[in-house]
């Protein structure tokens, strides 16, 4: 055990933060969840490309720079120091990124991945559907195997960027016959296919996080199937591993809001106190954070070691998530009467993003898998415990 | 000693809840959000032929002359309702406010207050526990307050700067005005006495809706959890999905008892009044807090959209919990009657003496 | 509404106060889990009902004074104000009493009760068998008839004040043919009874607080039915609804708890303060223990007008247990180092018997069914949520 | 940046793990119980000769020179086991602190942890965070604190009154003596940061015995989850029984790296040791709680027992809560860390330059 920062760890921290200092844009980006924000924000992935910064983990052949899972730590450390934008194109390099590096041939690799760190494609997922939440085995959409090409028709529900996005992924019902996990296949589909529609679904704050996505009878080929016809079951749960593991929730962000939830307990310090309990809220959420950080940092150096992240995912998407909704309570707590009012309204000044940052951590015990069946995970996979 | 309601208060309360069942939807609600200003003339003109904005108005002018303890329960069905029209508070605090200045003001008292009672009028109030003034746009006289002043400020002589709240249905304004000797209903001692009574009535408004609100959010939650299906079942035949409302309801349940006994308090102007209201404030506004944390659980990812009618009711408990007194101060109200010398502390020290 | 005591009731109140100051023993007895102090508390029970407050709720010809439910509230006031004596037959007279009064004949109630009230007779609880727990219809004990007698044969757990008392009660399986709860049926036993064992099981502080009882063919005649034959589970679920209900944990006792607590808190202030979350957590057990006494009263306002308690019986149950153990646990956070020191052991001066109660109060969320089950039932029965 | 053990240390925890299996169960802890004095010069011995009681003492006394990361794995399974024997303070508390006594003692530390080191002698430690001294009875030397001093107190010139633990395993005494110039062996400015340190080591030592002790209550209720049954179903089975053993695990997954990082702290004598070891103390204490309490939930009335051994690592997990700092200093420690002006906080402040 080693607790500190090689040399060549500390140059990459410096080269990064001097590369985000030149270019983070002075405002913040309006939510990528606006047409316009969507667009901005695909213009700073390119610009982050420019960097070679787009998937630093990445092999350089294919626009990273073969970092490390510490040095991943690192450039997310200093990415959410220096306020960068959110990573519209999460739900592809994030999630489908590293699937596409586990199961992807090399075409695919190829094909995909360059364009996701450059924001030129941009992904959404499609996990859900109506009544297949948590349950991912109940999926119903079809794919049926039509010469070189897969016919699917469907529906996806809760896809997060879709209403923008490019191009969508999800496991497909390939075996009519079929139950369960069983008969799935990964598949690749352009939203711009003919018989793919869209529905944005309002989310809490209006804006269109998410959206339906229906397939009517539409054609992609067979090259965009990922891993093998029938072992859908097997890519996904490798993705839904880093969603609700390593790569989704850097502690860099936890760390970055405990930081700001300091600053604002001490900036409203007479109010604040008047509840004692709120001190102990924000000391509590700087522990939490730095826990959720050694932890991250423990886990990297056991993958690079050779490890494999096991039902520990699970611990840590119940950790981020209630950690997130008490450092937003605890925000909205100290503003008191103000806490409702909305960013840039009359009497909300200095009131910053407390507010939508709490709407948004509302959806983080759900979205992932619901910290129910996170729990449930937990008790019969890492404990052990007797199935129902 | 008799802790129920009286039949007649049972049976008001029955009649207004049928009321805003039918009426106060939350298609109703959804449609309101869509209009300027966020107010109906026809339902607060029904609410008028209800006589509930005549209530505590005193029975000289033209009022029922009830209390807060005729009013809770019809508070509760508001919250249940998520009802946008100030109802509450000004039934429970601009109407005592106004009728508790002192007899000078008989003629301003008579001219406002009866026109409150037959729904003409409308009041909104401005106190300092409020950063801004909710409803100041559709009121036809505000109280503001000022130092330990209270002033009666027509509309025409306010100049408003609306804000937005996560709750659409609160319509919150900044509001410029110019305090006068001719605005100036109250000052000194009674002024500080009448704002802090406001806050009490305030504090006791909003924990009436927030109860309220808790149960709609508990009945939402129950409803929908019939409805959606995981792993082949509804989730609410989950253990953990059932414990997520369990858990609601018995914070709902024991906030009942607080809730009714501040109002009695209140009603009779007791010396625990205060305390009381706090009380209530804090459990009531937990209640609601946990149902919309636990209702969006249940809900899954639906219970994230603008799309199912949680959030109406979500948005109205969140918005309520700093109105009238954070819970800080709420809490610190409590600490500070808990940890005084002589508190009255124990069993058999609930109820004050007749 | 009117939240006032009578002028009848003020008397009443005086009344009690003055005979208990009287009659208190000065010094607290020791635990009615020993021999001795068993003893004790039956010598104090016999004292309170020369003071004819055995139990004021009954009739007077039954030893009682006929005294409403507003009334019994205010003797408990009083007597958790007094700290009078636990008492030692709260299984006769606050379960099996009440359920004597509902399903027993003249005879039985003329032939227990006053026996009871006087603590002539000590009742142990007989609910539990091993793998019957909070599932009371797994009974599997069984009477069978034999003329005018059952034999009795199997074994009750976890039967509290067993291991000195004189007479259990309990449900056992009368038709052998029958499952779940039908067929059983409420007999009384006395425990010295030929083929009675008793197992004392010692608790967390050692000490026998409950026992398992063997029964080996023991013969009770018939009149020790309570209720018709095949009836007992609703004879059974009427004494556990006073159980979870209002008698067991009057609102006094925790009201009390909570006065100490303030007062702990307050002479350990520099100490205490330390943590800011305590100060929070004292005044909670304050505004918890006002709210359980408040709702009590409503509850017994809406009985005496003839309502009758329904599911809410389950909330109370999860809202003292956890009251009282949270008020506990916060006394111990006061205490700090000494917190683990038993009471009148060196280094303990002052510490009094937090410690106990907080053993104690580790119980609280799993007799009378545990809090999981208390949660099943509020979902399912006053939310009419769905059933597994 | 290295966050994983070596594999000598991860060997040496494995055979450390099998001894206390095989040597420290249940029953023999309730063996030792019932003996006079609670201890087992049988097992120190053991414990000596496996040459955990040598491991801090340094080379040239005849120890292993090791340090608090080399031992904290072994102290969690000491907690793990509930071993009674105070081997976790001797190693990382009076070990320590007697080899950080000023050149000036070398006479002392050479003739006492050599023999500490063979198992011949062992040590207690008297600090102002704790009231009583644990183990007091069977210390040849006592290390006691006496205002900013500290004082090696040989056992014949001290008197003991026995207190009583809820945990029968836990052995405490009030001490009687009188320091002289002849016990003090350090003052000022040294004794104060000698007894600072011992308190930082206390905590840890703390810390890594309660996430033991968490992870054995965890498994100690996921076994009876499947023997104990109700309504037909073992009631591990059951979601919300579950859902208690989840909950722990996730307090327990999460003070594993806290508890580590505060021993390389520790070992490394980093700036940031204090706060660090008050962490873990916390978040390790917060695990062990938790898990006492979800315990006794899972096992039903068998868990408020004698009988059943859950008893004996809750009831260590209630008495090292007070230990060697109580929960509100510690978090009072971190709170005054984390609320100065320039403290370190934020995305890449977590670890200290090389």
């Amino acid at each position: 055990m080693d607790l500190a920062y090689t040399e060549q760890q500390d140059a990459f921290r410096a080269e990064v933060r001097a590369w985000l200092e030149q270019n983070v844009p002075a405002e913040p980006l309006p939510s990528f969840d606006t047409e316009e924000g969507f667009r901005l924000h695909r213009d700073w992935e390119r610009k982050l490309n420019e960097g070679r910064f787009g998937m630093v983990t990445w092999p350089e052949a294919l626009g990273g720079r073969g970092c490390d899972l510490i040095e991943w730590l690192i450039f997310e450390e200093e990415y959410y120091r220096a306020g960068a934008p959110a990573r519209v194109n999460q739900n592809g390099i994030f999630l489908l990124g590293p699937t596409l590096m586990e199961y992807g041939t090399e075409a695919q690799k190829a094909r995909f991945l360059p364009k996701m760190a450059t924001g030129e494609e941009i992904w959404a997922q499609g996990w859900s559907e109506p009544n297949a939440g948590s349950d991912m085995a109940a999926i119903r959409s079809k794919a049926v195997r039509d010469g070189d090409h897969y016919v699917i028709s469907g529906q996806k529900t809760w896809s997060t960027r879709a209403v923008w996005a490019d191009w969508t992924f999800g496991i497909f019902r390939t075996d009519p016959e079929s139950s369960r996990h069983r008969g799935l296949t990964f598949i690749l589909v352009p939203l711009d296919a003919p018989g793919v529609t869209v529905r944005p679904i309002p989310q809490l704050d209006g804006l269109p996080g998410f959206a339906e996505i229906f397939f009517d009878e539409v054609r992609v080929p067979v090259e965009n199937r990922l891993g093998e016809e029938g072992m859908g079951w097997n890519v996904a749960m490798a993705t839904a591993g880093f969603e609700r593991g390593l790569m989704l929730r850097s502690p860099a962000r936890f760390q970055e809001t405990a930081r700001r939830l300091v600053q604002l307990y001490r900036d409203n310090r007479a109010a604040a106190d008047i509840d004692p309990t709120v001190r102990e809220a924000v000391m509590r959420a700087w522990m939490d954070a730095e826990a959720y950080t050694l932890n991250t940092y423990m886990t990297a150096s056991r993958l690079i070691k050779g490890g494999k992240i096991g039902a520990e995912s699970s611990t840590n998407k119940i950790f981020w998530s209630e950690l997130d909704q008490q450092m937003h309570e605890t925000a909205l707590s100290i503003l008191g009467a103000r806490a409702e009012l909305k960013p840039h309204s009359v009497g909300a000044e200095g009131v910053g993003r407390w507010l939508d940052g709490f709407l948004f951590s509302q959806a983080g015990p759900i979205y992932a898998g619901t910290n129910e069946i996170q729990r449930n995970i937990i008790a019969e996979r890492m404990l052990g415990m007797p199935r129902a | 000693m008799d802790f129920t309601f009286s039949d007649d208060q049972l049976a008001f309360h029955d009649s207004v809840k049928g009321f805003l069942t039918n009426e106060v939807t939350p298609e109703a609600i959804r449609d309101l959000w869509q209009r300027d200003g966020g107010r109906s003339d026809e339902l607060w003109g029904q609410l008028a032929e209800l006589g509930l904005t005549a209530m505590t108005v005193p029975e000289q002018y033209g009022g029922l002359g009830l209390d807060a303890l005729d009013f809770v329960l019809l508070a509760q069905e508001c919250g249940y309702a998520a009802l946008p029209e100030p109802l509450v508070e000004t039934v429970m605090v601009a109407v005592p406010l106004l009728a508790g200045l002192a007899d000078e003001h008989r003629q301003l008292q008579e001219h406002w207050l009866s026109r409150v009672a037959s729904g003409e009028a409308r009041l909104a109030v401005g106190h300092p526990s409020n950063p801004l003034v909710a409803d100041a746009h559709i009121a036809d006289l505000l109280l503001l307050c000022h130092g330990d002043e209270i002033h009666a400020v027509p509309a025409q002589q306010v100049q408003l700067r609306a804000s937005e709240s996560v709750d659409p249905s609160r319509r919150l304004f900044a509001v410029d005005w110019t305090p006068s000797d001719a605005t100036r209903v109250a000052g000194g001692e009674s002024g500080r006495r009448l704002q802090a009574e406001a806050l009490d009535h305030g504090a006791l408004a909003c924990a009436a809706q927030q109860l309220g609100l808790a149960n709609r959010m508990i009945d939402i939650a129950v409803d929908y959890s019939f409805e959606r299906k995981q792993f082949g079942s509804a989730v609410g035949s989950f253990q953990a999905v059932k414990h997520l409302m369990a858990n609601v309801a018995v914070k709902a349940e024991f906030s009942r008892a607080v809730l009714y006994r501040a109002a009695f308090a209140a009603a009779r102007g007791q010396a625990n009044a205060a305390i009381a209201a706090s009380h209530a404030k804090i459990v009531a506004t937990e209640a609601a807090l946990l149902a919309a944390r636990n209702g969006i659980q249940v809900h899954g990812a639906m219970g994230y959209t603008w799309e199912v009618d949680l959030h109406i009711f979500m948005k109205r408990a969140w918005a309520l919990d700093g109105a009238w007194g954070t819970r800080g101060f709420h809490k610190a109200r409590v600490g500070d009657f808990v940890f005084a010398d002589g508190a009255p502390l124990g069993a058999g020290a609930t109820f004050e003496a007749r």
